[in-house]
């Protein structure tokens, strides 16, 4: 039976791995825990974000000098360090999650972080090198840092590793800097950073069309992230002047996020509200379209099927996983919480941004024939949740926005895993150009069954929680409307089964390989793919039996959210 | 503390099958094909059946503890979230918990649910082990079916709405699964596809009114508030309603109810164990007990405001009894007229609760308790005798594969266990007849069976369905539009006559229509052990209609009927001597009907002698003679009918199945596509205008730079002319 | 402090300046110091002379004048770089009859540091681009050639250096003009110093004649200057300035244009794309550099110096919706032409005309600061033309190191279609990374120097228009100054380059080297040093500007703009 | 004496002339020739205004004018001789190599 040839322990890789992940154990057992470290040690600025960027250049470095021959011999050592590299900010990351799980006094509010680190970086104007963590920045620091060893083991045979695992460290290390940065420019450094790795890893790694596909990317999400920048710039000189270690030597202005909070919460609860209606309401639109193209919502959405199908599964896994969820995070996390009323002006544009998205994206879905290209639209509309859940104005609104990116994270890769399995073995992505893949591959099958449940908001797996949490949210606000979200999880049903149907299924006793094998037997998924695919699917059921775990932390900080921005409940 | 309770432990009731889910499937993978596997654990069987006989009996204990009281345990928080109340403007914490509730709902289905699993899983060891074409997958079928169990026992048990609709969903994922347990079939996994979109259509509604549900009660779906009176007379009954009418769609999908039924006859691709387990005594009763759950609101809420989903209820279960029963006629498939059965007395058992549900929102609490009782009760025979049913069928089918087998196998030695290059209908009831004296057990387990389906007297069914029917009449009587749904259930009470009979005819009776019917007898142990045991538990069904009427319906507290004897007289009052004499009369013909008319048309079509030397058992051989002798009397013609339009479109299952189907492909999947190529060709494609457009634009500007230094001068000259203009424009 | 030209203090205070002129007459000097004896007319005696007759084989080796150029460079950069660093430049003004006619302070000196430093990266460059060939063994007609013009290109850059030098520190707008002919004089040779192609000789006479032409009618307008004002010191036309006639605006078009051309201003920028390309890149690199810098020296003095409103006057400048159509016009033409250009140097150019752009809306923005209610104006105007400082700076790093990594192509032929950059990331990963890096700064993306200058350019153009706006209270958005929309421009602009900038990053990483490009690179120490330098400046000024911030506003400062 | 504004207008038209002709003319030489009418403009002005401030700098300043004007020629002499040894054309429309 080819399924059981997977389960021969004779790969040292497997020893190898396993003996990591015990590795990570006993890192973490060395983490003290929050209370007694918390002054005194950083943790984030250099063993999260600069230890991943900082090995990632110098294995980078290291590798591109080396010949081709060369290459290939180091590409075991470089990507096995590499995999130890990226474990070690996931046990820190964990140690941090345990210490939240367990003390329970360490509260990850709403502008009030923890592990908070400020060091000054340009003087002149006011920006400093300002990273901590709070209920909504945690969970996506935890989950990147949990997605790229996921990514580099399950893509582990990818050719020329020795600079491809590099680079998915590299780009780990940045996406942990946008969701710790507490500093608007620090913020958009990391912002457009983590483009450069995402754009190599299309470029080089990527399908047939990769050159239309990397370009298309990187122009179409710096394009939305400059017009964010004219509103950050413009929002940075709105602010009075003031004087202190935050604020700028020669322009008086400070990038610090913490200070433009407590600025706009102070501003706004008092008679003199210093920006105007309007002002807040363009500045607001402006910053959001850099979220919305980033997420992406309809109509800005078209890079992305385009990226994700290039893409090479782990560049894919990671795109999905975790830097969609910087359009959702930037969200909630600059102009929401800076112009809480202009979101109550554009609740009704989010809310139809929202559902086009969540619609489109899955009529579009259905439509489909390429399954990565399903997978890449079905993102889309599932991001289309979050902003329902940030129209809907309710802390379990938000809960559930910030659940979505925290359980998208945790399935969306394990789609891409499957697709990237699928082209790897069958060297096809068409819906209907096989059959009875359950045959030859039951693994594949299986894994690719659970993740397409798993997207389709299964009940106690993740992607559920939050789907109902954002239906409970929604009612109230927009009523009938909800026909269109229920619709949506039927065409979800529907396209996921009728691609399993013209995959898993059929084919007869003879079954019925594509085309493009050429007549061999495909293989069922090597062991790699198969321990990467396991781990996301235990953790998919995890978060769908005990979403408390990740919840609980996103509840407190909703509500701290709600009394701090929007001046609701509580006080 | 009192110490533990047993309701502390009843977690452990769904938990054990989940648990053994991994578990099944886990070894399965590491050990298939192993002898051990094979022989011993039954290729996981055993380890299903002791996970499920170890939750039948926490079940049976539990039920036991809360036969008259109710119970509710807390097991543990799923999330907390927060709410804010937009009139108080404060934020308060919402929990989802997940706990256990045990009413007397609670407890009849639990005891058919851990009852019929267990029966219906020593039923599969036999059934799937010793079917070839099942090598090395066995194991998937045990853990999706531990996984099955786990989910209809969690339902049962659950003490919230938002649970039961998990649970629900985990039923849903294991039918999906289970019917395309033949996944290379393309018409498996077409039926598998199309059950979980069609239920999954009623879902959609049913989360919503459960989001309605949420709202309305204020942030909660818990069952001890929700059955709140005070609190249901607190909310806005028009909304109420809605919800409930949201919720009830759900229920209309599970429960394969017009017009979401047409899954329910394609579901009989997965193997019949599940067919029987799922798509006859468990699964499909979820939708009603979520309607039976909903009775509560509709005894508290507002006099009347809730009666219109009251009657829409019984007009749906009305409207899918005579209609299931129709194509019923002409099904071939032995499994498909049971799974048109099902629906049909599904749809009884949806008017039963209807009426109640009606009766309960107009003030007749004594009517409405009865009624309900009437639906639950026929619930619980129907799952009973359709289990059994399904077991029966599939133990002819299993048989009728086995003796195909023998028979192909003395044809041509050279290819014996390729059973697939011919094309031999198992199922067919056109290769059967006169399998009576050759299946005893079967056979007779299938005439009770069928007996208690159509509702002859002293038999299972009958104590139920003329309480069904009387309910719907007696509320007939009040609101003239009850008058549909109480026609169409007198009406199917004959139909149901004439299938069921059909089907035991064309079966059992006559002479074998095929050389593997000649060829078939009984040989596994483990088959007949369920039989026996639901033979037993129909004919039995009078002791249980004297428990109904004592506890299965209304509140415990203000339970009509204490005693055991009250209850029986209750019921033969209402039964056979009715003071009202219009129901009276109204019971007779409905017993006529179904006894007398759809019998005896289905034997003079059908019925027939055995073979010569044949003998069945005496309890069955009067209704074969019977059936020979008014065959041969009336030497019926049916040809006109059989080849009418009507006939036609009943074989084409009245095209619903056609339209849906175009419907999908047609107007859904056409739109999704139009919808892909516009978002490639026109949303995309401003983006690739734009970069066209600014390509070209770069050619023309660059036309500009003609390389000729006279040209740049004049256009430096011009420049100067433009700065000019500008500053005086300013100036 | 004020000197007296020729004094000791002149001396002292211009030292660098003087060894720059020092080591120019040296590379006249030294490469012909030979066996020559002069007879004395009537006698037979001969005296030594050194000059001409055979040269002495040390002297004459054609490797001297570039290594002369080098170190004379470096040192006046040292020099300057020691002097000012620390901030406390003593201003010392040059006086001649009561006139003002040179002045050292930050902003000149800046200015100078920045001209010299693009001259000695591009000579560092030119050392290997223009290789000197030792004179034993055969020569290839193309090696003479090299060796033949050694001096030649020296002495032109080192030209190039003083005039640019004298322009910074003119005080008087003809001494600037003086500076500019000599600088742009040598700049026309330095373009067509390719005499033996076709390319080469074209490109010197296409941007000889337009420049000579706009230079004309930048004279022309310094005439009428003077006819209005009587002098063209900057201190009395800028005291005069309110009261001037229409004449006086006429003047400042014309001189405007002459500017225009060398910040390659659209539509003066024309001969710019043909001369990047018919120029070997070093030059090209200066030419974008240095030289887009003194024509942005003479729009400070005549725009910011000279003619905006005094400083208790209300209304905006009378030249800000020239300049703001200018730059939109420039920033637009320069991104779209460059979107489809196929050779990467005319893209280069093209993208330099979209920085002129950049700066140019940066300008107008000052301009606009007498529109608002701004309590303190100087700062923000200082603000603004500290980050063009700022951006001309950092311009030497990353424009100047892709035209010098394109010069280490042309090494091996030439690099004048996009193909010529193809698998250059294969061929030589460093090389390939830092002008995809160059590219990345092009383009504006964080953490580089090129995204820290357009955001304090953006910045300074954003906190024109916002202004003491939040000291009102409620700020609405019609509240704004329109030169917010330039900043809008600026970024739709960016966004638009990124494609043709990732293009040449996709080109150098994805496709297969042409035929004759399947070798290594040549190596090249120098001219590589020379891109190692700006790479870790474009890198370096990106994640900490502070200092070069600092020095770019106490130079913005010593203008006394307020 | 006549009147500086007289001269200045001389100045003007002359300038025209040089630039009309800058751009209208092909040949090279005709073209330089029409800038140094451009300069000899600029130096009539500055000679004009010059007497018309009575100031001397401007005098100086027509001379430095002067220089330019000859370095210019200079050059711009030796180029166009680098330009007729590749293209052999004087003509300015036909040295377009260099476009787009």
């Amino acid at each position: 039976m080819g399924s059981n040839q997977a389960l021969d322990i004779k790969n040292k890789e497997f020893m190898l791995i396993g003996g990591l992940l015990i590795i990570v154990a006993g890192l973490m057992a060395f983490f003290p825990s929050l209370n007694e470290s918390d002054t005194t040690v950083d943790w984030i600025s250099l063993p999260l974000v600069g230890f991943p960027i900082i090995v990632s250049c110098i294995l980078l470095a290291f590798a591109s000098q080396e010949s081709r021959a060369r290459k290939e011999v180091l590409a075991v050592p470089i990507r096995l360090f590499t995999l130890v590299a990226s474990m070690i900010p996931l046990a820190i990351s964990t140690a941090l999650f345990f210490d939240w799980l367990i003390l329970v006094d360490w509260d990850l509010m709403y502008n009030e972080y923890a592990l908070e680190k400020e060091y000054v970086w340009i003087e002149t104007i006011g920006v400093s090198w300002h990273v901590g963590m709070d209920g909504l920045s945690f969970p996506m620091v935890w989950l990147t840092t949990f997605l790229v060893p996921i990514t580099i083991i399950t893509t582990w045979n990818e050719k020329d590793g020795a600079t491809y695992h590099p680079l998915l460290l590299m780009m780990g290390g940045a996406l942990i800097g946008v969701f710790v940065a507490l500093d608007l420019f620090l913020f958009y450094v990391f912002w457009e950073l983590t483009l450069i790795p995402m754009f190599f890893l299309i470029l080089k790694w990527g399908g047939k069309d990769r050159r239309y596909a990397a370009q298309k990317f990187f122009i179409y999400t710096f394009c939305a992230s400059v017009i964010m920048l004219l509103g950050l710039i413009t929002l940075y000189f709105l602010q009075p002047e003031g004087s202190g270690a935050q604020y700028g030597t020669v322009t008086g202005r400070t990038f610090d996020m913490t200070v433009l909070f407590s600025n706009a919460t102070a501003y706004n609860m008092g008679d003199n509200v210093f920006l105007g209606k309007d002002m807040q309401n363009v500045l607001f639109a402006m910053l959001m379209i850099g979220f919305l193209v980033k997420l992406p919502a309809v109509p800005f959405h078209t890079w992305l099927p385009d990226a994700h199908v290039q893409a090479p599964t782990g560049g894919s896994m990671l795109l999905a996983g975790v830097m969609l969820k910087m359009g959702a995070y930037g969200m909630l996390r600059i102009p929401i919480a800076i112009f809480p009323d202009a979101v109550v002006y554009y609740q009704d544009v989010i809310m139809a941004i929202g559902l086009i998205s969540l619609v489109w994206g899955a009529i579009v879905c259905l439509g489909q024939t390429n399954l990565k290209k399903m997978v890449a639209y079905s993102s889309v509309s599932h991001m289309g949740v979050i902003l329902l859940g940030i129209a809907s104005m309710q802390p379990i609104g938000y809960a559930a926005a910030l659940f979505m990116m925290f359980a998208h994270g945790i399935i969306s890769p394990m789609l891409f895993a499957v697709c990237g399995a699928f082209k790897h073995h069958y060297h096809s992505m068409e819906i209907g150009a096989m059959r009875g893949m359950a045959k030859w591959s039951p693994y594949l099958a299986v894994y690719m069954m659970f993740a397409w449940m798993a997207s389709l908001g299964l009940p106690l797996l993740a992607g559920f929680v939050a789907e109902l949490m954002v239906m409970i949210a929604f009612w109230p606000e927009y009523g009938w409307w909800i026909l269109l979200p229920g619709a949506v999880l039927a065409i979800t049903a529907a396209y996921y089964l009728w691609s399993m149907q013209r995959t898993i299924f059929e084919g007869g006793d003879e079954g019925q390989p594509p085309e493009s094998l050429n007549g061999e037997t495909p293989p069922d998924i090597t062991l790699s793919e198969n321990i990467g695919m396991i781990i996301l699917a235990i953790f998919t059921v995890i978060f769908g039996i005990f979403p408390f775990i990740a919840l609980g932390m996103m509840d407190q900080w909703t509500v701290a959210f709600f009394e701090g921005v929007f001046n609701m409940g509580g006080i | 503390m009192s110490g533990s309770e047993i309701i502390d432990y009843a977690v452990l009731i769904p938990l054990l099958p989940f648990l053994a889910f991994p578990v099944i499937l886990f070894l399965g993978r590491l050990f298939n094909g192993t002898p051990t596997w094979v022989k011993n654990v039954k290729e996981g069987g055993i380890i299903a059946l002791v996970a499920m006989g170890a939750s039948l009996i926490l079940a049976l204990s539990l039920i036991k503890e809360h036969m008259n009281k109710v119970g509710a345990a807390n097991v543990f928080t799923w999330f907390e979230s927060s709410w804010w109340n937009p009139e108080t403007g404060s934020i308060t914490t919402k929990v989802f918990g997940f706990g256990v509730y045990i009413d007397h709902l609670t407890v009849m289905l639990l005891f058919v649910a851990a009852f019929l699993c267990f029966l219906i899983n020593i039923f599969s060891i036999g059934y799937m082990n010793t079917d070839p074409i099942n090598d090395n997958r066995n194991h998937r079928f045990y853990a999706e079916f531990v996984l099955f169990c786990s989910g209809m026992l969690g339902m049962v048990l659950a003490d919230s709405f938002l649970w039961l609709f998990i649970f629900w969903e985990l039923m849903g994922l294991c039918s999906y699964l289970l019917i395309g347990f033949y996944y290379e079939r393309p018409s498996a996994a077409y039926a598998a596809k199309k059950a979980f979109l069609t239920t999954r259509v009623g879902d959609v509604f049913l989360v919503i009114g459960l989001v309605m549900l949420w709202n309305l009660f204020d942030g909660t779906l818990d069952y001890d508030v929700l059955f709140n009176a005070e609190n249901i007379a607190a909310v806005d009954s028009g909304e109420l309603q809605l919800a409930l009418g949201m919720m009830f769609i759900g229920a209309v999908g599970k429960s394969a109810q017009f017009p979401l039924h047409v899954w329910l006859p394609d579901a009989m691709e997965g193997p019949t164990p599940v067919s029987a387990l799922i798509h006859a005594a468990t699964m499909v009763n979820a939708g009603l007990y979520l309607v039976a759950r909903m009775f509560p609101f509709f005894g508290a809420a507002e006099m009347g405001a809730l009666s219109t989903l009251a009657i829409a209820i019984a007009i749906i279960g009305g409207i899918t009894a005579v209609m299931a029963a129709l194509i019923a006629f002409v099904q071939m498939d032995l499994k498909k007229v049971l799974a048109y059965s099902t629906m049909s007395q599904l749809a009884y058992i949806f008017t039963g609760l209807g009426s109640a549900l009606w009766l309960a929102n107009n003030g007749y609490d004594d009517l409405a308790a009865f009624a309900m009782g009437a639906s639950l009760f026929h619930l619980f025979n129907h799952a009973m005798a359709k289990g059994m049913l399904f077991m029966a069928s599939g133990s002819v089918i299993h048989e009728m594969h086995h003796a195909h087998h023998e028979v192909a196998h003395h044809g041509h030695d050279d290819h014996h266990d390729d059973h697939h290059d011919d094309h031999f209908d198992a199922q067919s009831m056109e290769n059967m007849g006169g399998l009576a004296s050759r299946m005893p057990i079967t056979a007779t387990a299938m005439f009770v069976g069928s007996m208690s389906i159509i509702g002859i007297p002293l038999i299972g069914g009958f104590w139920s369905k003329e309480g069904i029917i009387a309910s719907a009449w007696k509320v007939a009587l009040k609101e003239p539009i009850f008058l549909l749904p109480a026609m169409l259930v007198l009406i199917g009470a004959g139909m149901t006559g004439f299938y069921m009979s059909r089907m035991w005819f064309m079966t059992f009776a006559g002479k074998p229509k095929t050389e593997v019917a000649e060829h078939v007898h009984e040989q596994t142990p483990w088959i007949p052990i369920p039989l026996v045991v639901l033979t037993f538990m129909t004919l039995g069904a009078i002791i249980f209609a004297g428990m109904h009427a004592g506890h299965w319906l209304g509140d415990f507290e203000s339970g009509h009927y204490t005693s055991f004897v009250d209850g029986i007289g209750y019921e033969m009052e209402h039964v056979f001597l009715n003071h009202d004499p219009f129901l009276m009369i109204l019971t007779y013909v409905a017993i006529g009907l179904s006894l007398v008319l759809g019998p005896s048309f289905a034997m003079a079509l059908y019925g027939g002698s055995l073979d010569g030397n044949q003998k069945a058992k005496p309890w069955m051989q009067w209704a074969i003679n019977l059936s020979a002798k008014i065959n041969k009397r009336s030497n019926f013609d049916n040809s006109a009918w059989a080849n009418s339009s009507l006939a036609n479109s009943l074989h084409k299952r009245l095209h619903f199945d056609d339209v849906y189907d175009a419907a999908m492909m047609k107007i859904v999947v056409g739109f999704a596509k139009l919808s892909a190529i516009f978002d490639t060709r026109f949303i995309d494609g401003v983006i690739k205008t734009i970069e066209s457009t600014s390509q070209e634009a770069s050619r023309r500007l660059r036309a500009l730079t003609t390389g000729s230094a006279r040209d740049y001068i004049m256009m430096t000259a011009l420049g100067t002319l433009v700065i000019f203009m500008l500053l005086w424009g300013v100036a | 402090m004020e000197v007296e030209v020729f004094s000791t203090e002149f001396w002292q205070a211009f030292a660098p300046e003087a060894i720059l002129i020092v080591g120019l007459l040296l590379i006249f000097i030294i490469p012909n110091l030979g066996n020559s004896k002069f007879r004395i007319p009537l006698t037979k005696v001969q005296v030594p002379w050194f000059l001409g007759g055979r040269r002495f084989s040390i002297t004459g080796s054609p490797a001297i004048p570039g290594m002369l150029a080098t170190a004379t460079l470096f040192t006046a950069l040292g020099m300057m770089v020691i002097e000012s660093v620390d901030g406390n430049m003593d201003t010392t003004t040059v006086t001649s009859n009561g006139l003002v006619i040179l002045q050292l302070d930050n902003f000149s000196r800046f200015f100078e540091i920045l001209f010299l430093a693009a001259v000695l990266l591009a000579s560092m460059a030119s050392l290997d681009r223009i290789p000197a060939h030792t004179f034993s063994g055969k020569k290839s007609l193309e090696e003479l050639y090299d060796n033949r013009r050694q001096a030649d290109f020296y002495i032109l850059m080192l030209t190039t250096a003083v005039g640019m030098c004298t322009v910074a520190l003119a005080q008087d707008l003809f001494v600037l003009f003086v500076g500019l002919e000599l600088a742009s004089l040598a700049t026309y040779v330095l373009v067509g110093f390719h005499k033996e192609s076709k390319e080469g000789a074209e490109s010197g006479v296409k941007y000889f004649i337009v420049g000579s032409v706009a230079s004309g009618i930048g004279l022309y307008g310094l005439s009428l200057l003077y006819l209005e004002f009587g002098s063209l010191q900057l201190a009395t036309i800028a005291a005069n300035w309110a009261d001037s006639t229409i004449l006086g605006t006429i003047a400042l078009g014309l001189v405007l244009v002459g500017f225009g051309f060398k910040v390659s201003a659209a539509p003066f920028h024309f001969a710019a794309p043909d001369a990047y390309a018919g120029a070997n890149s070093p030059v090209a690199g200066v030419l974008a550099t240095a030289s887009k810098a003194m024509g942005m020296i003479g729009l400070v003095r005549v725009l910011l110096v000279i003619a905006l409103p005094e400083g208790d006057t209300d209304g905006s400048a009378i030249w800000l919706y020239t300049l703001a159509t200018l730059s939109v016009i420039t920033m637009t033409w320069g991104n779209v032409a460059a979107l489809g250009s196929t050779n990467p140097k005319r893209m280069l150019a093209y993208s330099s005309v979209a920085h002129a752009g950049y700066m140019l809306a940066a300008l107008t923005a000052v301009g606009a600061w007498k529109w608002g209610e701004i309590e303190a104006p100087g700062d923000y105007a200082e603000a603004i033309v500290a980050a063009v400082l700022f951006h001309l700076f950092v311009l030497v790093a990353f424009k100047l190191g892709a035209f010098l990594v394109l010069g280490l192509l042309e090494m091996e032929g030439g690099a004048s279609r996009l193909s010529a950059l193809s698998g250059l990331a294969r061929r030589d990963p460093l090389i390939g990374t830092a002008m995809f890096i160059f590219m990345l700064a092009l383009a504006g993306v964080p953490p580089l120097a090129g995204f820290m200058s357009k955001f304090l350019v953006i910045a300074g153009i954003v906190s024109t228009s916002v202004g003491e706006l939040w000291m009102n209270g409620t700020v609405s958005f019609s509240d704004l100054h329109w030169v917010w929309w330039l900043a809008l421009a600026m970024f739709i602009n960016s966004a638009i380059s990124v494609f043709y900038y990732l293009r040449i990053g996709v080109v150098m990483f994805l496709d297969i080297p042409e035929e004759s490009r399947r070798k290594p690179l040549p190596y090249g120490a120098s001219i590589r040093m020379a891109i190692w330098i700006c790479l870790v400046a474009t890198i370096l000024l990106g994640l900490s500007g502070d200092t070069l911030i600092d020095m770019c506003y106490r130079a913005a400062d010593s203008l006394n703009l307020a | 004496m006549i009147d500086p504004a007289w001269v200045s207008g001389l100045a003007a038209i002359l300038f025209i002339i040089g630039l009309w002709g800058a751009f209208s003319r092909k040949n090279a030489i005709v073209v330089l020739m029409c800038i140094e009418l451009m300069l000899n403009a600029v130096n009539l002005q500055f000679v004009a205004a010059a007497t018309h401030w009575g100031d001397v700098t401007g005098w100086v300043y027509a001379v430095f004018a002067i220089a330019i004007a000859a370095a210019e020629v200079a050059i711009g002499l030796a180029i166009f001789l680098s330009m007729y040894g590749q293209h052999e054309t004087i003509s300015l429309d036909e040295v377009n190599l260099l476009k787009n």
